[in-house]
């Protein structure tokens, strides 16, 4: 059949069990030691027996830089392509393939600095695609220059004496892009970090996943803010569906929306009567963007906790669908073309 | 409904061949009546050539010099190959048109005005200061037919209870009712194809007939035209025929190849002019197996197309100039990664943004070098438009044979040039084979994707196929296993395999045929769109009995076998191109020794004959 | 000064008076008649005059497009560049001369398909430009594309069957990578688009105008369902600074922030109790960009009216004054370099 | 704080000239060993050059294969154009640094082996069974020194209380010591260096001297050594020099254009190996009227060139191939609009992503060719590390007074290699002037931005000038005003107006200098980075009394007016270039009847001397 070039497999009946090895391509992983690249091939790796899609039809595509390097470590059909472009080549293949999965593997300047444009898009058309960025906030692979992520200010090789660009906050541009699927997660916690991939995995759509990842040769300790032990339960929200946006040690905080001022603050359970039902409960599958946006805000912003889990996850047809339903639809109303009637449609007239 | 006067008992003159342009605004419909006056030529059997010339500008002010559109024509009881140098007819609907277009009009030709559109404020906007058909010269050089075809529409459609702007639009197909009168055209068909057309709007359908017949019925009543004219049935080979643009062709190749294989044939494609017709074609060719996709830029659309061959479609992307630069980068990732894909550039004028709706034969050496680093590509160049069929289904033959990204080069002048087109039969078709691996072919039961046969092609193994994942990219590459690999020799290893891959294409090339003498003086040596001047100006001068040959390069990469001794069998070599002599120059950094003479213009308009024929004939 | 490579001219002092006639570059505009073009040009000419810029420091800077035609009937130094990059031009060029007043004219597809990137960036970094787009929703110069603001289902000469891609929100799109100042008029709204022009103009920083613009020959009637006399009152929400967003005939609707749901609704005047203070006032001022990217959602929600006006009005250093403020810096705090210090740094030996 | 003992009583030899070549795992620090042997060379009078070759990854695995990175240094009492084919001496501090390296040691060199390293771990690690040090051949082929630096080092700094992972850090001092010994270097002066260096953590401070002075002192007291060397200083000019690489070069020579002139040098970029250090140095002048912008990508980059170039700065972009194929489209618009700006392209191994960090030149061809339309650009290629400097300086000041882009081609090998630079004074810099436009030029009072001066230069009236505005875009333009033509013969008239300034650079290009017989049996014909392997072996065979000279190409586009009879002054022309043969092709094309002979290598490294005076012995 078109779509599939004839060659479908198949994801009816029962897949074979496979385990984390069976993705593993046997090529060691160029990563520096340390780097944050390694548990996150490690989650990837774990995921993909329970994605329910055969081996051969999962394809992971990447453009360039360090992250990049990842389809070569996965065993199954990869590949490496060009800087910014990998949703390109992921859009082209999952239109013309709606019977794959297809992964995106990409990093925060080949995701937004070259392929901003191909990232906003594949977002927009909701093309049932699930692209990981390891945003370490910095470029990694020419060795340290300033990124779309970094902060303003920041000393690199390309800025020795301060960034003066603003940083993306990726979340934010996914929404304002239009994703349905849009979610945060940290390399130094896999257990999270894999529940995250396998949501997006069983999101039907664009689906975007930040890692927040450490650089130890380039951008050591871009995290350690959130991630160090000693801070990690007041610096970090963890969004939960249906739950109440509680943090801090003994959840004692949380997010409150303040109806005067129409914005989220921090308030502290059992202080000027706050209760629990004070507290914001998180929902990721409203149709409206805004509170999925407001909680991206508040990455960064003094005084707020970094948000991570699922920012938004809200169910519509994907590109790849509307392609193919219109497909059927025109073959089912036209019938199915031959070359004869390729060939005499139209005006023609004889000559004897 | 009353059939129009029998055809006239004035005199019917025999004619070999004519060209007629038709000009005037945007708004007035020349493109419809020249397609319309095409498709009558070709049901009166003859052969034939046209070619619109736009403006730039969608809808430029009424009456502005820059907002004439004109439809030129070439029907012809003889076998033609180009829509003509200079028309014999010119049908000018307002000042601006008569003013751009009245120099090209042979002397002697016929010039048919819309006198009614000759107002002090049309002539203002032409930059006239009095009227040019009161001007003596003009009447001296040319039988001028000053018709007021404003009013005689008018007239026509008195009571239609039309508003005067509809009855407006309705004046073209005066222009067209009389022409039809003049070279004796079938107007039963013509007036069933108004109605066909206008179907959905009765009224319009009814005065645009009526207006069609009046036409038609001043030629025949008014006194002003000496007789009519008949050009005979050409002779044809027998068939069923169809008018195609180049644009129109290259879809249908495309498309050609997704039925005769009953595979996914994909297209990746951004819009830009003068290449976006075949998007717009393939966009309706869905029950024929062609998926296309709008990408959000040029690059996406090529990258598109690489992902979609990298899952086994025959993948495919359209552009001109602008956009091919935009796709250098990619095109050395298919050529690396060696997968199929055919990119379709249709030349314009450059550089730069440069004259989108001119045509233009500089991407020559752009196509055959464009790339960073060693990244050699097959290059065939479509030679008419009904061609691009052909040229179309070849170069995605070549691209899924050899496992290569395939450059196919068209121009302006072929993409909205029309000829006819005989239909194939199937069996007549090249053919396509599409084989996807579908076992591991290494010792130790693995998959080597660059394994590759005796031709040097790699194997195509496609997701969904169990046991042959692998991996594939930009990074060069070990031989076999495809791994990155940063040793030197692999590197020298690879460079060369892959130019020697790309030289073996050669064993598809056809060998370079001539028409005219086998050794003489003079070699005319074309390639792409001007095949069809230059083929007319060799018949031409073959017909003056001059030892003038011509061949067609149809392939620009690899180059013919027998290209050189071809070369060397002329005293000279002469290269007609619409650029500055880049096939000249490739010629020479190909041949040692070989230095043609170079016959160049660059215009934005196809060849002359007459003036190639001049620059020949003083090489005699 | 290196800055401005000695041709400063002046900002200081009066400027002279010149009028809306002093920047007509007097070649005719080669819109089709009736096209939205020849409203927002009028406009544009007319504010001119009143930027407090002299004529020889404004630049304009196109794409190409239709709308990217519009640098050649200005009369000031202007670029027609190429199709979806005048933003890097543009910024470039405020980078090295922040003396120059800054614009970019672009349609839908130049800023949004191919120029999306760029786009973005340039709203990222906060440059000191004023960015105007065309929106038609279509690709007019080519005839009548599908553009990333095309509605879904959208039949044109690419998507004959309807287009399966979903259209970018561009107000939402700007606010997710950073817009300061966001806002949207209307080809129709002659005065109102002067005000947005104005607004953006006195904005320092990056300024995202969308003008809805009708295409009567590939894309008529793309907002007769807000412009149209019968419906304009119900169906535009014109949010003024400080003012409550009210909108219908005399203005007996209007939007209010309802906590329970955490979204906007809209309710009548008067109707169960509710009275103006309930409304929402638009404060275009906030840091948090939230509220504008909820009113910029409101766009096409069944239901609600389409807002223009600001959405987003924020000051914040941009990456031009930063990077001069740095230069300045450094400059102060090595010396002026010459070019034997140049030449001299670093380790050097003598061989005699 | 003791200095070393007193330099070896032992007999020193007098040599002219030694190539080091210090390899070892990344983490080694060979990098730093290599500049600091470099710069007591440089100080002790040699001539020299350097050579890096880093891993593609930024930190490999601890004792991999491809995590191998060397320093090669070419030092000698005469003056020197390469880093030497094959090394004298090899200093390898593990066994993959070993297995990747000793085959390039020549057959009798010196090897030094860090003993201490061939653990069975790091031997596995390398692929090795057995200690390839065991190895009869090795010991037969090489004089053998191994010395277990890694526990001299340990020994060396005992009780320092530094741990055990930063006493590993310190082994490369050891190596550097002993190379100091070895070739009897200043090694008070390196003490300062290293204490300068570590500065703020004295401790590490302490144990590298510590650890350097092990290093000389077990030269001094080990009877490994049978002596030491010497390599006399060479006869430089006299003069202030440093050491400079060709990145460091290139952006040096920009800034030097910003301080000449007082204007702004503006650079816009985007990151790639290997040409990301331009941007790296540019960004530290800021001092130096220097304004460095980091684009999104390559697009923006050389768009926020051209924008500034708009506004009146001297503007560059820097790129490798890939970067280059994203720019083609802009450099198009450059081109037409006639603005001035410069496109670095630092040549890596392509095609696609190919091998980033591996030197290649086979973008000559799409520098000259590679983008639509006919839109000529000069080229111009830099020939060694120093000359970069002169390069730049040279291609801003032709952009500037010719108003158009410009493409300057280096490569990795210069982009990373070094050499003295000798710092000139300022009088003797070439002098580069900028004129701006400020009155209007035209007849009635306006201003016509495409009216040319007898140069075919047209004026650069930049924002802020009053009564100049005017508008540039893309598009053909009227010949005089710069507004939008569609007029055929307009656009033949600006495309061959174009082409003809282009030409006319060649006012600006020297003729082609021969070195060597002015007629005879073989020139070498080289072009940009390979001039220090063809000059050094043009040398080796005119020693040899051999009839050939050598010539070298800086101006690619235009070409030197009497390079076609230099060209056809020889018997046989032989082109040894880095990729397949472009320039070959080039001047193929360009003089017809010259056919040269092709000397190509493609494996990522510069040319070896030995091979090619081999190939050029055969051509006598
Ligand atoms: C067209 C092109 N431009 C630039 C480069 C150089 N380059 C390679 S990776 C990279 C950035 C990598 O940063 P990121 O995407 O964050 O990945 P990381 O290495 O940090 O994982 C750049 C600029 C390239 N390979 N190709
Ligand atoms: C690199 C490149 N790709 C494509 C084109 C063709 N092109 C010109 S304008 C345009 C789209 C214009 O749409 P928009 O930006 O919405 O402007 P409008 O004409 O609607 O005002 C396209 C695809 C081009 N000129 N250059
Ligand atoms: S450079 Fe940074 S991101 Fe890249 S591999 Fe090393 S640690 Fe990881
Ligand atoms: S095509 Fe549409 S947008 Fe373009 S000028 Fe005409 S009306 Fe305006
Ligand atoms: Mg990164
Ligand atoms: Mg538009």
């Amino acid at each position: 059949m078109e779509t599939t070039n004839g060659q479908n497999g198949s994801t009816k009946g029962a897949l074979p069990l496979l385990t984390k090895k069976d993705f593993e391509s046997g090529v060691d992983p160029r990563w520096c030691p340390g780097c944050g690249d390694f548990s996150i091939i490690n989650q990837v790796q774990k995921l993909m027996p329970n994605v329910g899609v055969p081996r051969e039809k999962i394809v992971f595509i990447s453009g360039i830089g360090c992250s990049s390097r990842f389809p070569y470590y996965m065993n199954n059909y990869g590949m490496h392509t060009l800087h910014g472009r990998a949703p390109s080549f992921a859009s082209g293949l999952k239109i013309s393939r709606p019977d794959l999965m297809v992964w995106v593997v990409t990093g925060d300047g080949d995701a937004l600095a070259i392929g901003g444009n191909h990232f906003i898009h594949v977002m927009r058309r909701n093309m049932d695609i699930k692209l990981v960025m390891f945003n370490n906030r910095i470029y990694g692979l020419t060795k340290g220059q300033v990124s779309p992520t970094s902060e303003l200010g920041k000393k690199t090789k390309t800025t020795p004496y301060g960034s003066p660009d603003y940083p993306f906050n990726p979340p934010a541009l996914a929404l304002g892009a239009g994703a349905t699927f849009v979610a945060r997660a940290v390399d130094v916690e896999g257990v999270h970090m894999g529940q995250m991939l396998k949501a997006a995995a069983d999101h039907k759509g664009s689906a975007y996943v930040e890692v927040y990842q450490n650089c130890p040769v380039f951008n050591d300790g871009a995290y350690t803010y959130m991630t160090e032990k000693a801070v990690r339960a007041e610096s970090i929200l963890r969004m939960e569906q249906g739950k109440p946006l509680l943090f801090g040690k003994d959840n004692k905080k949380g997010i409150r929306f303040n109806p005067q001022t129409v914005h989220l603050e921090v308030v502290t359970l059992g202080e000027n009567g706050i209760t629990e039902k004070d507290i914001l409960v998180h929902d990721a599958t409203h149709s409206d963007p805004t509170i999925a946006f407001m909680l991206a805000n508040l990455t960064g912003k003094p005084g707020f906790p970094t948000p991570i889990g699922v920012f938004r996850d809200v169910r519509l047809p994907t590109c790849d669908e509307l392609t193919w339903q219109q497909i059927e639809e025109v073959t089912a109303k036209k019938g199915q073309g031959t070359l004869e009637k390729l060939l005499t449609s139209g005006e023609t007239w004889t000559v004897k | 409904m009353s059939t129009p006067a029998t055809p006239s008992s004035r005199k019917v003159q025999q004619v070999d061949a004519v060209t007629i342009r038709f000009v005037g605004d945007s708004g007035d419909g020349m493109q419809l009546t020249g397609t319309e006056f095409t498709k009558a030529s070709a049901l009166a059997g003859n052969d034939l050539a046209t070619f619109p010339d736009y403006p730039a500008e969608i809808r430029a002010p009424a009456g502005s010099l820059f907002g004439v559109s004109g439809y030129q024509l070439n029907f012809s009881s003889k076998d033609i190959h180009t829509p003509g140098d200079q028309p014999d007819v010119l049908v000018a609907m307002n000042p601006a048109a008569f003013k751009t277009n009245v120099a090209d009009l042979k002397v002697g030709g016929m010039l048919v005005v819309n006198a009614g559109a000759f107002t002090e404020q049309n002539l203002a906007k032409a930059g006239y200061k009095s009227n040019p058909l009161e001007d003596a010269a003009v009447q001296q050089n040319y039988q001028v037919c000053a018709v007021d075809i404003t009013q005689l529409t008018q007239l026509a459609l008195e009571g239609s209870g039309l508003s005067s702007k509809e009855i407006a639009r309705c004046g073209n197909y005066f222009a067209l009712g009389l022409m039809f009168w003049l070279y004796n055209r079938d107007t039963a068909h013509e007036i069933e194809n108004i109605n066909k057309k206008f179907a959905k709007k009765p009224p319009i359908a009814a005065a645009n007939v009526a207006v069609f017949k009046a036409g038609y019925n001043y030629g025949e009543t008014a006194e002003v035209f000496r007789g009519t004219f008949e050009v005979p049935a050409a002779k044809l080979a027998p068939g069923v025929y169809r008018n195609m643009t180049g644009n129109f062709a290259t879809a249908l190749g495309f498309a050609a190849v997704a039925r005769q294989t009953g595979k996914q044939v994909f297209l990746g494609s951004y819009p830009i002019t003068p290449a976006t017709e075949i998007l717009h074609e393939m966009s309706y060719l869905k029950e024929h197996g062609v998926v296309t996709y709008q990408a959000e830029d040029e690059i996406a659309g090529i990258g598109s197309a690489i992902g979609a061959s990298f899952g086994g479609a025959l993948a495919a992307t359209t552009t001109s100039g602008p956009g091919l630069a935009l796709k250098a980068e990619m095109i050395g990732l298919a050529c690396i990664a060696e997968l199929p894909i055919v990119i379709v550039n249709v030349q314009r004028g450059g550089p730069s943004t440069g004259m989108p709706t001119k045509t233009e034969q500089a991407d020559l050496l752009f196509a055959l070098f464009g790339r960073h680093g060693e990244c050699p590509v097959p290059v065939i160049a479509a030679q008419s438009p009904a061609d691009c069929f052909y040229a179309a289904m070849e170069a995605m033959k070549t691209a899924v044979k050899w496992m290569t990204p395939v450059i196919l080069l068209t121009d302006g002048y072929l993409a909205n040039g029309s000829e006819p087109f005989r239909i194939p039969d199937a069996a007549a078709l090249p053919q396509v084979e599409i084989k996807y691996e579908t076992a591991q072919n290494g010792e130790n039961g693995e998959y080597l994707p660059y394994k590759r046969d005796a031709k040097l092609v790699r194997p195509w193994a496609i997701p969904g196929t169990p046991g042959l994942e692998h991996r594939i990219g930009g990074l060069e590459k070990d031989s076999l296993t495809g791994m990155v690999s940063y040793d030197g020799n692999n590197h020298e290893k690879m460079v060369r395999t892959r130019a020697a891959k790309v030289a073996n294409v050669v064993e598809d090339v056809p060998d370079l045929t001539v028409t005219g003498p086998a050794k003489g003086k003079v070699l005319l040596l074309s390639w792409g769109g001007t095949y069809g001047s230059v083929r007319t100006t060799a018949e031409l001068l073959q017909a003056e009995g001059r030892s003038v040959a011509h061949a067609h390069l149809r392939w620009l990469n690899p180059l013919p076998k027998n290209l050189g001794a071809v070369l060397r069998s002329y005293e000279k070599v002469l290269v007609p191109e619409v650029n500055s002599g880049q096939l000249a120059f490739y010629l020479r950094g190909s041949f040692p020794g070989v230095d043609p003479v170079q016959f160049n213009r660059i215009n934005g308009k196809p060849l002359k004959v007459a003036e190639l024929a001049a620059a020949t004939r003083e090489l005699l």
